[in-house]
């Protein structure tokens, strides 16, 4: 037989606060009569050190096993009260509060009657939940402390370099035989002499000189399970000649690093493949590297331009049929820093830069007014320019906003700057993880604002690219807070998650499949069990505690913690009257 | 020798089905008609109100009373039964929950009482009579008509119900399961449901198995519009399926037939109001985040929402029906 | 382990503190003002998810106040920093709010009985607050803070009214400055940034005509806290404007002033006009640019939708003056549309300025040389490819606005950058 | 006759309106004191029996209230409460609720006025109807 319920019940006056306006002492007088009430008090600050030290001595003198303060919002003060009966030996969340300030006392103050009542009422609804509480343990899980990271970019470099040095394993997997990415053919970065290729190398130097990193080329990993603190990893590694082997991980948490694909145009937009004499943003960075095809020399289609027109927006603002909706925001400044090279290099050469909007944010602006002094030609255009090839050049044609008529420029050469798409295996990670995506085909983050590295799914965290586009210096940020919450997992022996959260009475469910199709954050899953019956599961890592699956739940089945039906049902019922 | 259990059975505002559904015990009857001695069965045993009134209380083992409680008549039987029996049954979704002719209180009793004696075409009542009691001047006596109640009733409303049959009627499974825990004496708390499982029906569904990952749907169909695949779940298909939120013990028998399930064996355990949990799993499952869309698919798909989710179960539900202005 | 300071209670700082503190490590968090929450606190709501601003805000300001391995040191400054990474010595003055915040209950009753008025600053001084006052509703710490320099007690020696009716006597005039000596592993700074003059281009008459707005003053504006509880009104008349319009650029992307581009205003004007459409159905916004600097993620869907939508006018221009209506207190902004090349005029009855950001960079960390301002004024990034939060000396951390110009998320994952790496600098100290 | 005090029960998230409330509360805000406010998680806790429940009980009104479209805590428990609670008001409907007994609100934790002017109209509303629980047959 289940103990006897015993609650106290402590109604503050916070100053005159609610003093002021709601009758305390009556509030008192009438959470005495309520069933199971033992003791009720008030005093003049409840969360004040005297204030909880009453509560504290209260609990063990009168066997309290329930506690119902009158007072403020919960939303300032539960975790306070939680801990008062925590420290006095009583599981924290038999606890229930009662918001007389905010609801009540602040609200109602030229009704001094009505706002008593209310705050009885209130008392009472407390009550009638506080006896139906049950003791709620937080959840526990043993965390590996180890981290896997996809994609060995700059982005998962970054990241895998910073976890090592906090002193984690890192397993960084990569798909290709070489590690860097798209970063190693971006050429000389901008403000410095620096290549794409040295920032790459000074990463990957420090790395392999760190024995927590493992690194796994030519790996892909194939399958993904368990949930924050404990995911277990299959990486398949291909050993050459067909031959594979399987690699099994097991580690506290994951970032997902697998940056993008440049966006390819279609053969014949802006002329493209149809001559040689159009070339990508990103080919033509390889060409002037000093480890590109011409060793770094301007060569497009075999000669030296003296001219060169730059279209911006390739791929990009749907600017053609093909393109995507989105900005890929490094293009123009990508573009400019490009330009600004090539006119050291080659002071000569005249540059045209076909435009929609010149995106150069920030600090970026510089480049800029840079290329306006070094005479670079701007145009814009909102219809986007066709390129026509001729024998010895290419005629870039396009309606001018700005003096509104249509010109027709010839050039030797034409550079798109073509923007970024998502990699070719977001959608295969995407549901590996069951993590989301967003209409743009990039990533999703927990908050696009404020949690821009986390996954929806705890645990799982985003760099670089993969939510969308950066540039190098922004992916290397990413990588850095990416390793950042990966680590404020692995750095704990065992994490803990708030209990308030959905369970299923397996002797009351059907495996009808109605909460594991609603849950956000796909904690549920319906298993079948030896005698071939379904039944729902909660994994209670994953889940949030929303509690749409309990509501949904056509057989009552799903409770959650704290919020079961018969509690919120017992508010409604003492809404209106006492036992 | 020892006596033998005594065993009433009554019916009130049903249409018969459930008395039907005991002789559908088929065979099993006999065994039954041995093991017990009946003492009231108007439909098919001559014992009267007042033969029951002569037993002494609690002297009858268990009353089986099925249909909803609509006249003063059902409620002064059920009052005495509930005197001579140590225990009674609802027996069927009318005793229990009020049933089909539960949804009767959609309307006023005088827009019922208008209906049926007044309205319906095949009805000729020029003098627009009504049932009442009255004298009856040749034999001199005082013919008692029992009076329609505002409301129809299920059966614990009236009385203390100890366990519940479900079905709209029973099956003979499910009835002889019961008879079975009856006669054994191998109980649960009172106020149970006996007989039925105490999952729903998606546990015993054949199509339980072929539900998609996701039961999402975009659109409620109706029966009509198509022919289902016998081989997959119905409600993933897009039919309101109420399986999900019906107890089972059924066997599923009108999914066997490729028609959805309507709830005939009413709520499980933890439910108290059959309607607003279907309403609840059925709206959920539907993926659509336009309020127009869903107010266009409720009136062109579902019609009768009241209808449709309270099939069985109105008079129990929290309103217990429509709602009236004074 | 050593801990980490961190100087600036925004977003950048809050979220570096939180990123550190859930790695176990011991934060202090140093904020010069009575609250953390910094300029994100100001917004009504964030684009372009129109996110609330203050309700996703919140929750991380009493994350902050309650986490274990935070210590909150708000109303205080850093003084001096000297010493090496892995080992600086960092001098901190706390200043006296003369209000005991262990027995402040933060229940308004002494602000109330306040008879001071003072200028809000929270509010851009559109309205008043009092001489004691809480900065904001969710303000944290949720505590008062008397203002000496208003204060009649200490201008005049009178008063002392908060005193007798605080109800848990928690105020204190004897309260003395504290210094504070810490011993720290790394130093992340983050003290954002404040909107430049918009009076350097006097062409638009900032100052001079009331229903010339900055950006921020109009987001104060739209919300429900702000000064007019969220109606947009001019401040002429007090009438609902009708037709606002919204200028890009004010002292960014401009030679006399900031050569940089402020990188938020384009989407921050956006969605000021978005929302005043949702306040006033049928005002007219008008956003002048130059270019739609829309590149982060979402946000030229954002302008499409504001466009389409809302039906927000964008118009290719950078106006050259702006003249006031001396009767109507109506504002005629003269401009050429490069999309037509036609010189035009237009009336319009409230104007809001895109004003640049500048940053503000900690005078201590400067003295000594740890932080280096680049030739805008930005907290300089030496190594920006391999360590993109570092500043001059390792060690030292510059984050946010502080750095270069940046919306929410960069800064927020700056924050997590910097404390990645200055988790390194503690675990090893 | 004592002047008829409806009595509504709010349905409220924690993240939303739950907070709004609490905001009104620190603006010192006010509204009439008819409401009595139950806390869940999310909107999409709120169970239609819930709603039921509290009619059943004597409430002259209801409103269920959370996040606006596209910013639930819970990503997208408000849209499951749109479904639900758009089929329950056409259900109260059949069932002789008037339709102005029962809103679904959107309030975030910034629009206090929101809530007040809801609040406002709300009681306003439901006085005209006159009290609900005199018109229930259902026994205890």
């Amino acid at each position: 037989m289940s103990e006897e319920i015993r609650i106290g019940v402590y109604v503050c006056h916070c100053g005159l606060n609610i003093a002021g306006v709601v009758n305390v002492k009556e509030v008192v007088e009438y959470a005495k009569t309520l069933p199971n009430v033992v003791v009720a008090k008030d005093y003049v600050f409840m969360c004040s050190a005297p204030g909880q030290a009453m509560i504290k001595e209260d609990i063990k003198e009168h066997k309290l096993n329930r506690v119902v303060v009158a007072a403020c919002s919960p939303a300032m003060h539960e975790p306070t009260f939680r801990g008062v009966l925590g420290d006095a030996g009583l599981n924290p969340y038999l606890f229930e509060m009662a918001n007389i300030r905010e609801h009540c006392s602040w609200v109602h103050p030229d009704d001094k009657e009505a706002a008593t009542e209310k705050a009885k009422e209130l008392v009472r609804m407390a009550v009638a939940k506080a006896r139906l509480l049950e003791p709620l343990e937080k959840i526990k899980s043993a965390v590996r402390p180890a981290v896997l990271v996809i994609g060995g970019g700059v982005a998962g470099l970054r990241a895998t370099l910073d976890l090592v040095e906090r002193g984690f394993d890192v397993y960084l997997v990569e798909k290709r035989s070489v590690l860097g990415g798209n970063a190693v053919k971006l050429g000389e970065l901008a403000y410095t002499t620096l290549t794409g290729k040295d920032v790459v190398n000074s990463l990957v130097e420090k790395i392999k000189a760190n024995p927590k990193a493992h690194i796994f080329l030519n790996s892909e990993v194939e399958k993904v399970d368990g949930s924050i603190g404990d995911f277990r990893v299959t990486v398949t590694r291909r050993l050459g000649e067909g031959k594979e082997e399987k690699i099994e991980l097991n580690v506290g948490a994951i970032i997902v690093a697998i940056g993008y694909d440049p966006y390819e145009p279609a053969i014949g937009e802006y002329g493209y493949k149809t001559t040689d004499k159009v070339v990508t943003l990103f080919q033509l960075m390889d060409i002037l590297s000093e480890e590109g095809p011409t060793k770094g020399e301007l060569l497009i289609g075999g000669i030296r331009p003296k001219s060169l027109a730059f279209i911006l927006c390739v791929g990009s603002l749907s600017t053609t049929p093909n393109a995507k909706p989105y900005c890929s925001r490094m293009c123009c400044s990508a573009s400019l820093k490009t330009i600004l090279k090539i006119k050291e290099k080659y002071p000569d050469i005249d540059v045209y830069v076909f435009y929609k909007d010149m995106r150069t944010y920030g600090k970026e602006e510089d480049l800029y007014w840079k290329a306006i002094e070094n005479e670079v030609k701007f145009i814009r255009f909102d219809e986007a320019p066709s390129v026509k090839p001729r024998d010895k050049f290419v005629e870039v044609e396009a309606f001018d906003t700005t003096i509104q008529e249509r010109i027709a420029i010839p050039v030797d050469a034409v550079v798109l700057a073509n923007g970024m798409v998502p990699a070719t295996d977001t959608e295969k990670i995407r549901i590996m993880l069951k993590i989301g995506c967003g209409a743009d085909g990039f990533l999703k983050e927990a908050h696009l604002k404020l949690r821009p590295v986390e996954a929806l799914t705890d645990g799982i965290f985003l760099a670089g690219v993969a939510t969308g586009p950066k540039n190098i210096i922004e992916s290397i940020a990413s990588g850095s807070a990416a390793a950042a919450k990966a680590a404020t997992i692995v750095t704990k022996e065992e994490i803990e998650v708030e209990p308030l959260i959905a369970r299923v009475n397996e002797d009351m469910c059907s495996g009808c499949g109605i909460c594991a199709a609603l849950c956000p954050y796909e904690a549920i899953t319906i298993e079948v069990k030896e005698d071939g019956k379904r039944i729902s599961k909660v994994n209670s890592m994953l889940c949030k505690g929303c509690g749409t699956c309990a509501a949904a739940c056509p057989s009552g089945a799903m409770q959650q913690s704290g919020f079961k039906d018969n509690q919120v049902m017992a508010q409604v019922v003492a809404t209106f009257r006492g036992e | 020798m020892s006596e033998k259990p005594k065993i009433a059975l009554y019916w009130c505002a049903s249409c018969g089905g459930c008395e039907e559904a005991v002789l559908d015990l088929a065979e099993k009857v006999l065994d039954l008609v041995n093991a017990v001695d009946i003492v009231f069965w108007p439909v098919a045993v001559d014992f009267k109100i007042e033969d029951v009134e002569k037993l002494p209380d609690k002297s009858i083992t268990a009353s089986l009373i099925n249909g909803g409680i609509r006249l003063t008549e059902h409620e002064k039987v059920v009052k005495l039964l509930r005197q001579k029996s140590q225990y009674v049954i609802a027996y069927g979704a009318c005793s229990a929950w009020g049933g089909i002719p539960g949804l009767a209180n959609l309307y006023k009793r005088e827009e019922l009482l208008s209906r049926a004696y007044f309205e319906v075409p095949t009805v000729v009542n020029e003098e627009k009579v009504l049932p009442r009691t009255y004298k009856d001047e040749e034999l001199g006596i005082e013919v008692e008509v029992p009076e329609v109640l505002p409301r129809l009733l299920p059966l614990d409303r009236v009385i203390e119900v100890d366990y519940y049959v479900p079905g709209c009627p029973p099956t003979p499974d499910v009835t002889w399961n019961a008879i079975q825990a009856l006669l054994s004496g191998n109980l649960p708390p009172k106020g149970s449901v006996i007989g039925a499982s105490s999952k729903a029906l998606c546990d015993e569904c054949p199509l339980n198995e072929t539900k998609p990952d996701k039961l999402l749907i975009k659109e409620f169909k109706r029966i009509t519009e198509f022919t289902p695949d016998p081989e997959k779940c119905l409600l993933a298909q897009g039919l309101p399926c109420l399986g999900p939120v019906t107890r089972g013990g059924c066997g599923a028998l009108c999914i066997k037939a490729n028609m959805p399930c309507t709830g005939c064996f009413g709520m499980l355990d933890n439910v108290s109001d059959y309607g607003a949990k279907a309403l609840s799993f059925l709206a959920s499952i539907l993926d659509v985040e336009d309020e127009k869309e869903v107010e266009r698919q409720v009136k062109e798909k579902i019609a009768d929402l009241v209808g449709r989710l309270y099939r069985y179960t109105l008079p129990s539900s929290k309103l217990g029906g429509k709602v009236f202005k004074r | 382990m050593k801990p980490v300071v961190v100087v600036g209670g925004g977003i950048a700082g809050i979220q570096a503190a939180l990123d550190l503190a859930d790695q176990g490590v011991k934060v202090y968090l140093v904020e010069k003002s009575p609250s953390i929450g910094g300029r994100m606190a100001q917004l009504d709501k964030t684009f372009p998810t129109l996110d609330c601003s203050s309700c996703i805000l919140t929750p991380k300001m009493v994350a902050v106040d309650r986490h274990e391995n935070i210590e909150l040191l708000t109303y205080a400054e850093v003084k001096e920093v000297v010493g090496e990474p892995g080992n600086f010595k960092v001098k901190i003055l706390k200043k006296p709010r003369y209000v005991d915040v262990d027995k402040c209950t933060g229940c308004g009753q002494c602000v109330m009985k306040c008879p001071v008025k003072v200028p809000n600053e929270f509010n851009l001084g559109m309205d008043m607050r009092k001489a004691i006052y809480i900065p904001f509703p969710q303000a944290v710490p949720l505590k008062a803070t008397i203002d000496p320099e208003h204060c009649l007690y200490f201008t005049k020696g009178v008063c002392r009214v908060c005193e007798r009716f605080c109800p848990p006597k928690a105020i204190n005039f004897n309260q003395k400055p504290e210094e504070i000596e810490l011993n720290v592993a790394a130093i992340i700074v983050a003290t954002g940034f404040s909107l430049d003059d918009a009076r350097k281009r006097g062409e638009y008459g900032y100052g001079k005509y009331p229903n010339v707005y900055t950006n921020l003053e109009f987001e104060r504006l739209l919300s429900s806290t702000g000064p007019t509880k969220g109606e947009i009104v001019r401040r002429s008349d007090g009438r609902h404007p009708k037709k606002i319009a919204f200028i890009q650029c004010v002292c960014s992307r401009d030679e006399l002033t900031n050569k940089y581009c402020s990188a938020i205003c384009c989407m921050a004007s956006t969605k000021e006009a978005i929302l005043a459409k949702e306040h006033l159905p049928d005002v007219e916004c008008t956003i002048f640019f130059m270019d739609v600097r829309a590149f982060g993620k979402g946000y030229q869907e954002f302008f499409e939708r504001a466009k389409q939508e809302f039906g927000v006018r964008f118009v290719r221009a950078r106006p050259a003056k702006i003249e006031e209506d001396p009767k109507t207190r109506n504002l005629i902004v003269y401009y050429e549309d490069t999309e037509t090349s036609r010189f035009t005029k237009e009336e319009f009855d409230m104007v809001v300025l895109a004003v640049a950001l500048r940053p503000i960079l900690p005078e201590s960390l400067v003295k000594s040389g740890l932080i280096q301002p680049d030739n805008y004024g930005f907290a300089d990034v030496p190594e920006m490819y391999i360590e993109p939060v570092r500043a001059s000396k390792p060690g030292i951390f510059v984050i946010g606005v502080l750095q270069s110009p940046k919306d929410i998320p960069d800064s927020v994952i700056q924050a997590g950058a910097a404390a990645m790496r200055a988790a390194i600098y503690a675990i090893s100290g | 006759m004592a002047e008829f005090k409806p009595k509504i029960v709010v349905f409220a998230c924690n993240w939303c309106t739950y907070a709004a409330l609490d905001l009104a509360g620190t603006s010192r805000m006010k509204y009439p004191a008819n409401f009595r406010v139950i806390k869940v998680m999310c909107s999409g806790r709120v169970d239609p029996q819930f709603v039921l429940e509290a009619f059943k009980q004597g409430a002259d009104g209801v409103i269920v209230a959370g996040c606006h479209p596209g910013d639930c805590h819970y990503v997208n428990g408000n849209m499951k409460t749109l479904r639900r609670m758009t089929m329950l008001k056409k259900m109260l409907e059949e069932m002789g609720i008037e339709k102005e007994r029962f809103r679904l609100e959107w309030i975030s934790a910034a629009e206090a006025t929101k809530w007040v002017q809801v609040a406002n109209e709300m009681v306003e509303q439901v006085k005209a109807l006159g009290p609900l629980k005199p018109r229930l047959e259902v026994k205890e």
